[in-house]
């Protein structure tokens, strides 16, 4: 009877709060989102599942491991206790993330045109005005926002994954779980927003402009601009330096063909097992004490208007761009300075497209996309830096 | 204090966006310095790689049971 | 002089103690068994490999590390001490685990005939007709377990490894290394001991038993199934929730189709890397004073009978099933239910041919036997429970 | 003490083996139902995957016209 | 302005000293001899990459991580600081490296013609005659090693990258970047090393004699053999055997066939992953005041003598070999004793060819070369059993 | 001290050198041993894999041209 009366008591049913009922439903939809519509899944497919088991009351996924007074392990911790503590508490799941990134990506439509770099650059326009809005929220006492937790929710505007589980986690780590799920909801949701904001500050004429063709880019550019990148971080802002860091050796092993069987293990294998963790280890920050209330709201909120303001901004610098330069910039690519690599750059591609059915942007968007990509890295040492001082 | 916040907020938006203005601007030009020194420095180097064919490399993996058949097809034809 | 000394008093031959020695070959056992017979290679040559090294006087793979009072280390643990505490104590490795068997686990058949579910139940018979027994060896006074420690043993009739290693690294883990060496032996003995026992207790006549041809099952099914079945042990059996919830992500992200290389990750270089490990972790705790007592020989006995009486009970249940049944179920297919995936269905395939050279069970034995790896996880979650509380 | 041990050992096979196979029978209709549910809403859904054609999928077979042709890209590679 | 001055203050910039901005170019340098000049560059590469990371003022990649009084985590660690503790303090990452190459080595040669590990012994002359030179240069007060650094400066001479870093970070981890960057770049030119070495050794009647062909080797063989090895260093010389246990389990992995999914894992993802991070974590004990002293290029130089010597000493026993043996031996090939796999096989072979260009010394050399890599394992056994004494 | 020093060296150099070449003396002693017993157990196993002629597995890749050969196969047989 006793043994009934047990099992009833650590029984969901017996234990669930209508919290957990939520979040539970929360998860199922981030999963839903992930595997019918498509969005960002191999991220949202872990965070979706890591916050369904999250919030299975009495599982222990987040227990905390108990020690005896002899240090003995008494019993252990939850799996997402250990993954959250080990890979992300310490920043060192997103700095392997980042390493795989940059092992992927191809800087050779960047060094062609390097002053798409600036595309980059006012895109993140977004990333600030944002955190901007947040103290704005904050100060009219809508809602309740700290500087460090602003500054977490403007990086949304970057558009980046990996280095707003960073900034977040270092800054504001409560906030983590809305503000992941708000980052890669809104790069899967880029073919959606941005268009409309693209059509609406562009011409048809600019919409059709033909850039000259990419010029070959040389082996050892390739090798020796992850290097350039390092020395000027390294020199400037050493708060970047992770990120970038982590990036640029993914990049160098990529392009230094010496040391490929390590270039493909972190293009694989290595990035893809710790994608898993680092997802299950966002869904573990999921709790309904964490995420129902009015500020994950406002984060989704903000997040939203971040994305449009950092679109909007990369179009806007592109045509001032234009008032100088020689060679046109069709305005279309300066979205892509918002990253969400390579989703953005195929959208530029896609509504180039449309006005001009000869002209192919996807290589010269992919310029202001990594360079997106370092631009609100850049952004995060500064947050880094700064609200660490304020 | 939500003074303070709003003036945080307000340096935080213009050191930051001066920071990263900066930054990429910079880079801007110590790329084109790289590539110029580079091409001084090796001028003849062979370019294979041309940027505008090549496809953004994100799905850079063939299936595995693809690479599987591979692999043994590989060891059969070394008549292993 | 000196340092001849000190050579010979840290040679091995000089510290040898005789429970090191059999232990070795112990150790040299397993492997033989693993590499001559094929008995579970995959676990039995790093478990095998392990209780060598465990073993070698001096050589400090099980030592623990030592700091100084400033929490500086002095000398570092050995790799079978780091691997221990950091994979098996936390629970980690066997979750990870069974999250790769998740992941190359096909729910179809089930899906096609859920009603050998209740095969998969059955066969837990076994387990806990086992805890009886070892409890019953304790009070006659022959041999001597706790409760802890029978619930442990009986586990090992769920025929399922990390499940084993799963609930005796929580409840007994002086025990491990008897469990696990037993759970892998007879899984792999399956062939030799089940096929006795299958025609004692059925007629020809039933082992011709033709089954209908199993219907499709859709993909929307096969993407569904896992959550439903993770709900439902979030709703009634949360102490599951940890083995069943990795096990329902990994086939989650095997038949969502979104995240492939996430799968193949997971089912390849992951499942891999913790396997090598979790044999070597396990090996650790093959030492002389653990293994070599009476106990062992009573855990090897007694896991045979929970064997025995886990493949009669599924055969049994699925007789009493025909006597309900519409559609008759070969109660071969019943045998399965202990799980040892694929090796059980093989089984059943190949007793049910001497019968019917036409009749092809495996397709149909699939069902029981990825049911029995859902009982015995349920089973493993009540054990943990209940015995938590006694 | 010992006789509890005894008595522990019962409790544990009945509502052990009393969860299991509530939890197992719960679970097939659960499955009926989800099945049901799912061909109710979308009973178009092409079916692909024939159950019983299929083998488990612990031996992947590789398509043996990918080996073909990746047997015939060798041979010319080689021949050439 | 508070702002301006805070990033300036925190600015690489401002906070550079000369040391870092050297070891930046030690660093840079590094890259360059492994991608220009193809130097070791699997491990070079991340070495050189970790040094410069770790020379960035500001950024952090060394940070200690910082608790409160409760022990909850108030600023994580940076990424190289857990790479160094949890992977190379511990002497993980060797021994995962080891087991590796374990995985990829084929002992057939060496079994075919056994008494080729004499040459492999030999060479290990090098490095013992190195930590002579080490104590000398401290007698003499030019240097300063304690016998401890001077063990670890001499396994140099060992030509095994791994076991170098696991007998360093367990006597003196001070010097673990020099000694590693020494390991590897003398292991990078050997083929610049011993070739004037061989020549000025050997006659050129010598230099042409033909060896009998190999035997064939069974499987049997090749299975027993890494057990037999095992067995020996287990009853010998257990200091040797976290080193030589795990490169003998890998080898089992390798022959034994029936966990050919283990070995593959082990020999790519595995390998691969752990080697980068050993590469980042050998950087980032690459600080100015760690390498910029007199003992770095001391160090450097005896590394250099180490490898003459050990070259030296396998040709020389090679020739006291053939004034007793019936089948003479290729002195050539004693050289390959150094270890350096395969490179040093691959030198002896070469300069074969010089004089006899029908003579193919490779697989004559590879016993030689595999014996090389268990004689310096023996020797870090025996200077960490008898070292820690003194 | 320093003389100590010294004497540590001698002692490690000694001792070193004599347990390495005790060591593998021993191993070549008992490689033989192994294999003869091996031989004299299963005299008749089947020799498959000849030292003499397979080259060292330390570069396991598949060379790139042969992986580009067969990258082109794929290619061919999806019909891109
Ligand atoms: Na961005
Ligand atoms: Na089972
Ligand atoms: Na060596």
């Amino acid at each position: 009877m006793e043994n009934l009366i047990s099992l009833w008591a650590s029984s969901g049913v017996a234990q669930i709060e209508f919290g957990q009922i939520v979040m539970m439903g929360v998860g199922l939809g981030l999963l839903f989102l992930a595997i019918n519509k498509g969005f960002e899944p191999l991220l949202l497919v872990p965070i979706g599942f890591g916050t369904v088991l999250a919030n299975i009351p009495g599982a222990g996924f987040d227990a905390m491991p108990i020690y005896d007074a002899m240090g003995q392990m008494e019993s252990p911790g939850g799996l997402l206790y250990y993954i959250y503590h080990a890979g992300i508490e310490t920043g060192l799941f997103p700095l392997v993330i980042f390493m795989g990134v940059g092992a992927m990506t191809d800087f050779g439509p960047l060094l062609a045109n390097p002053k798409t770099l600036l595309l980059g650059a006012a895109a993140q326009v977004g990333i600030f005005t944002t955190v901007l809005g947040a103290v704005g929220l904050s100060h009219f006492g809508i809602l309740d926002f700290t500087i460090q937790e602003a500054a977490s929710i403007g990086i949304i505007g970057g558009a980046d994954g990996p280095t707003a589980i960073f900034v977040t986690s270092k800054l504001a780590p409560d906030l983590l779980g809305a503000i992941a799920v708000a980052a890669y909801s809104y790069m899967a949701l880029v073919p959606i927003i941005q268009p409309p904001i693209m059509r609406a500050l562009t011409s048809p004429e600019e919409r059709a402009i033909k850039m000259v063709q990419l010029r070959s880019v040389s082996k050892t550019e390739r090798i020796v601009f992850p290097l350039t990148l390092l020395m000027l971080v390294a020199m400037l802002l050493p708060d970047a330096a992770p990120l970038l860091g982590m990036f640029c050796f993914g990049n160098l092993m990529r392009e230094c063909g010496v040391v490929n069987r390590l270039s493909d293990t972190t293009q694989n294998a290595l990035i893809n097992i710790v994608t898993i963790f680092l997802g299950l280890g966002v869904g573990s920050k999921m709790s309904a004490d964490k995420f129902l209330n009015p500020e994950t709201m406002g984060i989704l909120a903000l997040g939203a208007v971040a994305f449009c303001i950092g679109t909007a901004s990369g179009v806007l610098m592109a045509k001032l761009m234009n008032v100088f330069a020689k060679h046109k910039v069709n305005p279309l690519i300066g979205a892509a300075g918002v990253s969400a690599v390579p989703m953005a750059a195929r959208v530029a591609n896609k509504v180039g497209l449309e006005s001009n059915p000869q002209n192919f942007l996807l290589m010269h968007a992919m310029g202001p996309n990594v360079a997106g990509v370092i631009g609100s890295a850049v952004a995060a040492g500064v947050m880094i830096n700064l609200v660490g001082n304020m | 204090m939500e003074v303070t916040l709003i003036a945080q907020g307000l340096d935080l938006m213009l050191f930051g966006m001066g920071t990263v203005f900066t930054f990429l601007t910079l880079l801007v030009g110590v790329t084109h310095l790289m590539s110029a020194t580079v091409e001084f420095l090796s001028p003849a180097e062979e370019i294979n790689v041309k940027a505008q064919g090549s496809m953004p490399p994100l799905n850079p993996k063939i299936e595995p049971n693809i690479v599987k058949a591979i692999q043994s097809a590989i060891d059969q034809h070394r008549g292993r």
